[in-house]
């Protein structure tokens, strides 16, 4: 039972930073901009709130960091994919490789520098057993990203901004004859995007690990990535989607400390082959993709009179 | 940019046609890892500087860190290295063993020494430390300071020195508590502060209250402390990462070895050989002890060590039986080096299955 | 607004030829320039910065030799993801495919390269080498069927896959495939020179390897320009409902570029086993399939391109070794030009669809 | 009413795009309560004025002034605070949205959902245009589509509405329903911009007109007063060449080239149509015309001719009297099948390529392709005989596809096609955007294949186009083809009846 619990437990905790990445493409793709530079944002984030984390001792700070470097960033790829209107896919990748290349040279000197413990969990109900320990133990960047999963999904669907976001993404021409700005709106929605995988990041660095290292975010970007596609775009399912992934990324050790006799570098391939399997599963239906899918996604929109 | 510019002379420019002077031996490490990693790379330049420290101007010391085992990358950074006018070089990582050797043929009057490998050459010579013997008295006060007796390892790579650890340290604990067991979680990487996180997470949770590792990162040490169990520091001090929970760290000194080898290519004794440093050399030492760690424990693992260096409690003293009962070295014998090199077992009171 | 910044971009009538060849010395020369800005920034001298990057590779046959001999992989990963890109499949799992390569050819080298075994050394390089290919189009042929049968993203599922080769190459030299007698040390045996590729220049590492994928790309050329096959392949990457009119198989257009590139990836996997390692590691590349896409697009995803850009990048790798040992650069700089090399090769296509004009006021 | 001051009066507007002066000094005046026609050729210049006068695009140079007083219209949500509202050509819907929520897309901010839902009802009543505000828009037909554009407009309660070809989409009887409500509108005083070629709508509808032609006002007029020859002489300063249609006397007893023969296929994804037992036949030397409304499964129809769409039954597609139901595209040209599809730029040929490769789409064989190998010479020498015999306007064969002109393109891939020397020739839309001198050789192409005893099916939504060149038609509905009639039986009205699916009774009444 107790098992379960830190089972249960670890799992969010695995789970945050994909939730909050997810969310954050899935307002870029409900726009309709493929940024496949998450991992980039990410990893840049994780350096640059590690670095102010460790320099001020405020996570605080350091979130606010990783945010804004992932905004920084985010308008990086806003410039070329939005004004240059460059393939999305070719700049996302850049993205990621220069955030690979740019936070492994920032972060030679805090290699493996460490982070004072934080507080953890909510008073009183951490205290409750089984679903203390499973539950309210958990940093409260993981609470504020449950809140902001369900601010998400309020806005997306009831109110009037969100449903000029899910517009856009289904067809820009269209909104832009309509008088929307399309370019700003997507860039706004880079932004916050950027935000929230700078955020994912910083809590990578800054409480998941604590620590940097070069390739911190090892995957996770893609996944979250991943993670938007199994969700429909829908961040309900977001966040199921999360905490699923951050299941399996734990279920692994589980298993190797129980001693499952199966090779530990085929346990560790489980969070991957997981993401497989759940991507060919979800994409098999392509109504269901079609309905749910931003229909621009990944197309460029340059309106012509310019 | 935090190399040589530490090493930057004080003295004006001025003096730059320097007086007839022999030339610094050129002396050049190969890292694996980054400097700052706190762990095995860490340790490594910790020995460097001992060299600089010892030498002064009569040597030049240099690093390329974040070199990839794959040897092709590896080979043309030690051949640069010899090009470049280095006569004494050091590869810090298994990995680099293959490229070593075919550059150590290359430049014959070049010095290489390679480190935890096995071949060797006229000007190749290798070197290790008997980390199992801080492992092993590690071992010693987490069996005397378990509660449930459930010890485990975050163990990174499943190679004979990791399970020669994993062994010595329950082997270890054993000795104090013959009931303790050891669970090992493999992350499959030296230094993945994530994942030893993860493992160390899944380890406490299933009931582990002292946990030792063999990954780089101070991951582990920092878990422990946030879930109030202990943990023991590795190839370096790593108390700043979590006062409560760090008993004692098993702490490697390079240092040693290193100026001892760079003083011999100064003095022309330098000699292709095989070299073992444990206890007994200085090579490693299990300190940095708890404030709160037992007067009792502290005095034993001083006892144990005593035996170790004097022979006259060995640690791998027969029986020894491995975990699925079989008896791997017998009553009163002790194993050599060469067993030790190859081992592939676990002891009893490891559960689960060598990888592999 | 109008001070700010008095250019606008102006769609051009026709996209412009020229620029298309510019733009990537475009996009190195900014490269190098914001690379001196960095070397500033990091105190150091930028002349000598460049001198590391740009000419000290060339000092001498040993260091030319080192540069053709990087781009090997780099070219070859890059001719395959450039008929790949051009069919608009986005296969970014190279590293994995090239992976998987080098692992195939290194198990079938355990299998061959044993004490008194009776296979001439030609032709066991040959069996290596086509398990090399073998195994990267098998790796490719993943990707290509979940897409197939089941329309999965192909850019994720490559990249995942990637992490999967890379957990299964490890799995492979600590179980099935480690050298006995290595001291259980997670390897394999080291192969037997007559089963290494032969050198190309003596007192050099480069190999045969390196002419091969030359010829190889004099082949590509007249796959992707000249045949038909390669003509559909490309009609289906920009315009598919076009392919589907002209009644050119999109699933064929998928499996053939995926199976080409994985192909191409495990050659470079096997041409590095046989090569300068010459035996398995847990890691076999340095991230050559990743570095292989930036290739493939400085090369405009035509194969002469490919094997300019991977020279390019070969320099750059061996520059940010050098920038390391004479420099004391960290080596992730790289990295930074990596990726600051594409950035402003995606900024500077712009030019081939616009062009810069002065504003005007109205 | 101060008729004195006009609603709209432009001035002077230009607007240049690279390489075409798209507008050019143009004037124009609109009474309150008055029907304007913007009547031109394609590509005078009618949508860019009208995007101008919206605020979508930016003029060069004029001026624009509102109920007498100057504006500066610089986006949509201006023109929509003006009272100006807008219909354009090509929708700007969402698909997988509600009604309701494309049209609070086109509204000021303020409105609450349940109050937009009574609205849309009552101005649905008011007007004939009846919604479900709740149902997803891509269920809806061309037709529903326009009305909620239509409704979404009247909602901003406009005082002039701007209509840009709203009739290309809409069956006759539906034309009709529209002008209902348009006059009525415009008794309440709103000023309406109606863009059409259209010139025998406009004459029934318009009060005033302006005539384009490339960019340029070239006449202003009452067109109640004027004939349609008239009309199109304003347009394209010519009289339209009038066809001459002979009838093959034998077509009825040649071979049966084409047989669709019960075709049916279910939906290949989610918007598409569900194609039912489709029964049709074409004979060598005969034209057949398929008219219906855009969306009512005429791609699906061409796909599945094409051999782009395989999975009919082997005999549910007779190509020469091979059961070609299964067979890809290039097997289909092999039993001589030619075939110009309705898109030009992306399936009927690459924009980023040259001309001479766009030969090779369907061009797979020798002199072409010898030995896997393409015959680049080749190619280009046969794209330029066609360039010159089809008087392609386009820099030769080296020219990229995207850089021709519609017409022009739409001249080379049915140079292309007619290259093949087709026994069956299929073409969808052939005059779709393409201007007058164009479509009339065009026309003349077709007719000439016909005599040469070639089977030709037409897939058009023009009527007049398929009057003027068909010897039989059928009528495409909700999937399913109606029987054909001969032309010489068929009227406009009959044609716009089957349109809605209407058929089945007549045809019933008929046999009973
Ligand atoms: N965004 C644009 N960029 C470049 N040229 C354009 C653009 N929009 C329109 N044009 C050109 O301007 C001219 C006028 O186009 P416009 O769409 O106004 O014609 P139209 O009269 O509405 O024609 P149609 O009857 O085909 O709708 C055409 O030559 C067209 O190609
Ligand atoms: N979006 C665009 N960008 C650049 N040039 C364009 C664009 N649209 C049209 N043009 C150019 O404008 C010219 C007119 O194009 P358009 O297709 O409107 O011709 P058109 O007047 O309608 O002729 P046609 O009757 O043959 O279709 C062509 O030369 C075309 O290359
Ligand atoms: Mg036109
Ligand atoms: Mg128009």
């Amino acid at each position: 039972m107790e098992q379960f619990a830190s089972l249960i437990a670890a799992s969010i905790n695995a789970g945050t930073p994909l939730l909050l990445a997810a969310l954050g493409l899935l307002i870029n793709e409900r726009a309709g901009v493929l940024n496949l530079g998450a991992e980039g944002m990410m990893l840049v984030a994780a350096i640059a709130g590690f670095a102010v984390g460790y320099s001020t001792h405020s996570p605080m700070l350091g979130f606010l960091a990783g945010a804004l470097s992932g905004v920084l960033m985010a308008a990086l790829f806003s410039w070329l994919a939005l004004v240059l209107a460059t393939n999305q896919v070719a700049t996302g990748l850049a993205l990621s490789i220069f955030g690979a290349g740019l936070s492994a040279f920032l972060g030679q000197s805090l290699v493996g520098l460490g982070l004072p413990a934080q507080t953890m969990g909510i008073p009183l109900l951490k205290d409750i057993p089984f679903f203390g320990p499973a539950l309210f133990q958990q940093h409260w960047m993981s609470y504020l990203a449950l809140l902001l999963c369900g601010a998400i999904a309020w806005f997306i669907y009831r109110t009037r901004a969100g449903l000029v976001l899910r517009a856009i993404g289904e067809s820009p021409e269209s909104a832009h004859a309509l008088g929307y700005p399309v370019r700003w709106i997507r860039f706004a929605a880079l932004l916050f995007g950027g935000a929230c995988c700078g955020l994912a990041g910083a809590y990578l660095s800054l409480v998941y690990t604590p620590m940097w290292v070069e390739g911190l975010v090892s995957g996770r970007g893609w996944i979250a990535l991943a993670l938007t596609a199994f969700a429909t775009w829908r961040p309900l399912r977001v966040l199921l989607g999360a905490l699923l992934f951050g299941g399996v990324t734990i279920l692994q050790f589980y298993l190797q400390g129980m001693g499952v006799n199966i090779p530990s570098q085929v346990l560790s391939m489980a969070p991957y082959v997981a993401t497989i399997v759940v991507l060919a599963l979800i994409s098999r239906n392509p109504d269901w993709i079609r309905l749910n899918m931003p229909a621009s996604l990944g197309k460029p929109f340059k309106p012509d009179a310019s | 940019g935090k190399k040589e510019e530490a090493a930057a002379p004080a003295a004006p420019p001025a003096s730059a046609p320097a007086p007839a002077k022999a030339d610094p031996l050129k002396v050049a490490f190969v890292y694996i890892g980054p400097v700052g990693d706190a762990g095995w790379t860490f340790a490594h330049d910790k020995g460097r500087k001992a060299v600089d420290e010892k030498f002064g101007d009569k040597v030049k010391t240099t690093f390329v860190e974040n070199v990839p085992e794959s040897a092709a990358d590896a080979e043309r950074v030690f051949r640069q290295l010899a090009v470049d006018g280095n006569k004494l070089i050091f590869g810090t990582s298994f990995g680099y063993m293959e490229a070593m050797l075919k550059v150590a043929k290359e430049f014959p009057d070049v010095k290489f020494e390679h480190a935890t490998g096995f071949k060797t050459a006229d000007n190749l010579a290798q070197y290790d430390v008997r980390t199992y013997e801080g492992a092993y008295l590690a071992g010693v006060v987490a069996g005397k300071i378990s509660k449930s007796g459930k010890l485990g390892v975050v163990a990174s790579v499943p190679i004979p020195e990791v399970i020669r650890n994993i062994d010595a340290f329950t082997l270890g604990a054993r000795s104090v508590n013959p009931k303790a067991t050891t669970r090992v979680v493999w992350v499959n990487k030296w230094f993945d502060p994530g994942k030893e996180r993860e493992a160390a997470t899944t380890l406490i949770g299933q009931g582990v209250d002292v946990l030792m590792q063999n990954t780089d990162s101070a991951a582990v040490v920092q878990t422990a402390q946030e879930k109030g169990v202990s943990a023991f520091g590795w190839d370096s001090d790593m108390t700043s990462f979590g006062p409560k929970a760090h008993q004692a760290a098993s702490m490697i000194n390079w240092g040693v070895y290193y100026t001892q080898r760079v003083g011999a290519v100064l003095d022309g004794s330098w000699k292709t050989s095989t070299s073992w440093i444990g206890l007994k050399e200085d090579g490693i030492d299990l300190g940095a002890f708890n404030a709160d760690l037992p007067a009792d424990v502290k005095a034993l693992v001083a006892e144990r060590k005593k035996g170790i260096v004097d022979g006259s409690a060995p640690i791998w003293k027969g029986p020894i039986v491995d975990n699925t009962g079989k008896e791997q070295v017998a009553k009163d014998a002790v194993a050599d080096d060469g067993f030790l090199h190859g081992i592939k077992f676990y002891v009893q009171g490891v559960e689960g299955k060598v990888p592999g | 607004m109008h001070k700010l910044w008095p250019w606008k971009l102006e769609l051009r009538g026709t996209p412009s030829r020229a620029m298309t060849y510019w733009s990537p010395l475009i996009a190195i020369v900014l490269t190098m320039l914001l690379g001196a800005l960095l070397f500033i920034a990091l105190g150091k001298d930028p002349l000598a910065g460049l001198k590391v990057f740009l000419i000290d590779p060339f000092n001498g046959k040993r260091a030319i030799s080192e540069l053709l001999l990087k781009s090997v992989p780099l070219i070859l990963c890059a001719l395959g993801l450039a008929v790949c890109f051009r069919a608009n499949i986005w296969n970014i799992g190279a590293e994995g495919q090239f992976t998987v390569g080098a692992l195939f050819s290194g198990a079938m080298l355990v299998f061959l390269d044993v004490p008194g075994h009776a296979i001439p050394g030609g032709l066991g390089l040959l069996l290596m080498v086509l398990a090399g290919i073998v195994g990267g189009a098998f790796w490719a042929s993943i990707t290509a069927l979940l897409r197939d049968r089941f329309n999965a993203n192909e850019i994720l599922v490559s990249l995942m896959l990637t992490y999967v080769a890379q957990l299964l190459l490890m799995y492979a030299v600590n179980g099935p495939l480690k050298d006995p007698n290595g001291m259980n040390f997670p390897q394999s045996k080291v192969f037997s020179g007559e089963f290494m590729l032969p050198m190309l220049l003596s007192g050099t590492r480069l190999h045969i390897g390196f002419a091969v994928t030359l010829v190889l790309a004099v082949l590509m050329t007249v796959f992707m320009t000249r045949s038909f096959r390669g003509f559909s392949l490309m009609v289906g990457g920009v315009a598919p409902h076009a392919a589907r009119y002209a009644g050119f198989s999109s699933r064929s257009a998928l499996w053939v570029s995926l199976l080409i590139s994985g192909g191409f990836a495990g050659l470079a996997g096997a041409f590095e086993i046989a090569g300068p390692i010459g035996q398995l590691l847990p890691s076999v590349s340095p991230g050559y399939g990743f570095a292989a896409i930036i290739v493939a697009f400085i090369g405009r995803l035509h194969p002469v391109g490919a094997v300019l850009g991977g020279l390019v990048m070969s320099l750059l790798y061996l520059g940010g070794e050098l920038a390391q040992s004479r420099l004391g650069l960290p080596s992730a700089i790289t990295g930074v030009f990596q990726g600051m090399l594409l950035f402003l090769l995606l900024a500077s296509d712009t030019l081939i669809n616009y062009r810069l004009r002065r504003k005007v006021r109205i | 009413m101060t008729s004195t001051i006009p609603r709209l009066q432009i001035a002077h507007i230009r607007k240049a795009y690279p390489g075409v002066l798209a507008n050019d000094d143009i004037n124009l005046a609109v009474a309150p309560g008055e029907i304007h026609a913007v009547l031109g050729e394609n590509g005078a210049g009618k949508s860019t004025l009208m995007k101008i006068i919206f605020g979508t695009v930016k003029p060069d140079a004029g001026e624009i002034f509102w109920n007498g007083e100057l504006a500066h219209i610089s986006s949509p949500h201006v023109a929509r605070q003006l009272g100006i509202a807008m219909v354009f050509q090509h929708f700007s819907l969402f698909d997988t949205l509600t009604v309701a929520e494309n049209i609070a897309l086109g509204l000021a901010s303020d409105v609450s959902m349940a109050e937009l839902v009574t609205q849309i009802r009552q101005t649905g009543e008011k007007y004939g245009l009846e919604l479900e505000p709740h149902r997803h828009v891509h269920t809806l037909s061309v037709g529903e589509r326009q009305r909620v554009e239509i409704v979404r407009a009247l909602l901003t309660k406009p005082q002039l509405l701007i209509l840009d070809e709203p009739t290309s989409v809409l069956t006759p009887q539906a034309v009709d329903r529209l002008f209902v409500t348009l006059r009525k509108l415009a008794a309440e005083g709103c000023s309406i911009l109606y863009i059409s070629h259209k010139l025998d709508e406009i004459r029934a509808l318009c009060h005033s007109a302006t005539v384009m032609r490339g960019g340029r006002v070239t006449g202003i007029c009452d067109p109640r007063q004027e004939t349609s020859a008239g009309l199109s002489r304003m347009m394209i300063g010519d009289e339209l060449v009038r066809l001459q249609r002979e009838r093959n006397p034998d077509s009825m007893r040649s071979e049966r080239k084409l047989h669709l023969n019960r075709l049916c296929l279910p939906k290949a994804h989610l918007f598409a149509t569900e194609l039912k037992d489709i029964e049709c036949e074409v004979r060598a030397g005969e034209i057949v015309g398929i008219a219906g409304v855009s969306g009512n499964g005429q791609q699906e129809l061409l796909a599945a001719l094409s051999g782009e769409d395989r999975r009919a039954a082997p005999n549910m597609v007779m190509l020469a009297g091979r059961a070609a139901g299964q067979l890809a595209p290039n097997p289909r040209r092999a039993l001589g099948l030619g075939l110009v599809p309705e898109e030009r730029l992306g399936r009927g040929a690459v924009p980023t390529l040259d001309l001479a490769s766009n030969m090779l789409l369907s061009h797979q064989k020798a002199p072409y392709v010898k030995r896997g190998m393409i015959d680049f010479a080749y190619a280009r020498k046969s794209a330029a005989s066609i360039i010159e015999r089809f008087k392609v306007k386009a820099g030769g064969p080296g020219a990229l596809a995207k850089s021709l002109s519609g017409g022009n393109l739409q001249k080379f891939i049915v140079g292309r096609e007619l290259e093949r020397k087709p026994s069956v020739f299929i073409v969808a839309q052939p005059t779709w955007g393409v201007d007058v001198g164009a479509a009339a050789q065009i026309h003349a192409e077709i007719l000439a294949l016909k005599l040469e005893g070639c089977a030709v099916l037409i897939i058009s939504e023009e009527l007049d186009e398929l009057f003027a060149l068909c010897d039989r038609l059928h009528v495409i509905a909700k999937g399913r083809l109606s029987p054909s009639i001969a032309i010489e039986q068929a009227t406009r009205e009959q044609v716009g009846l089957w349109m809605s699916g209407l058929w089945q009774d007549t045809a019933e009444a008929a046999h009973a």
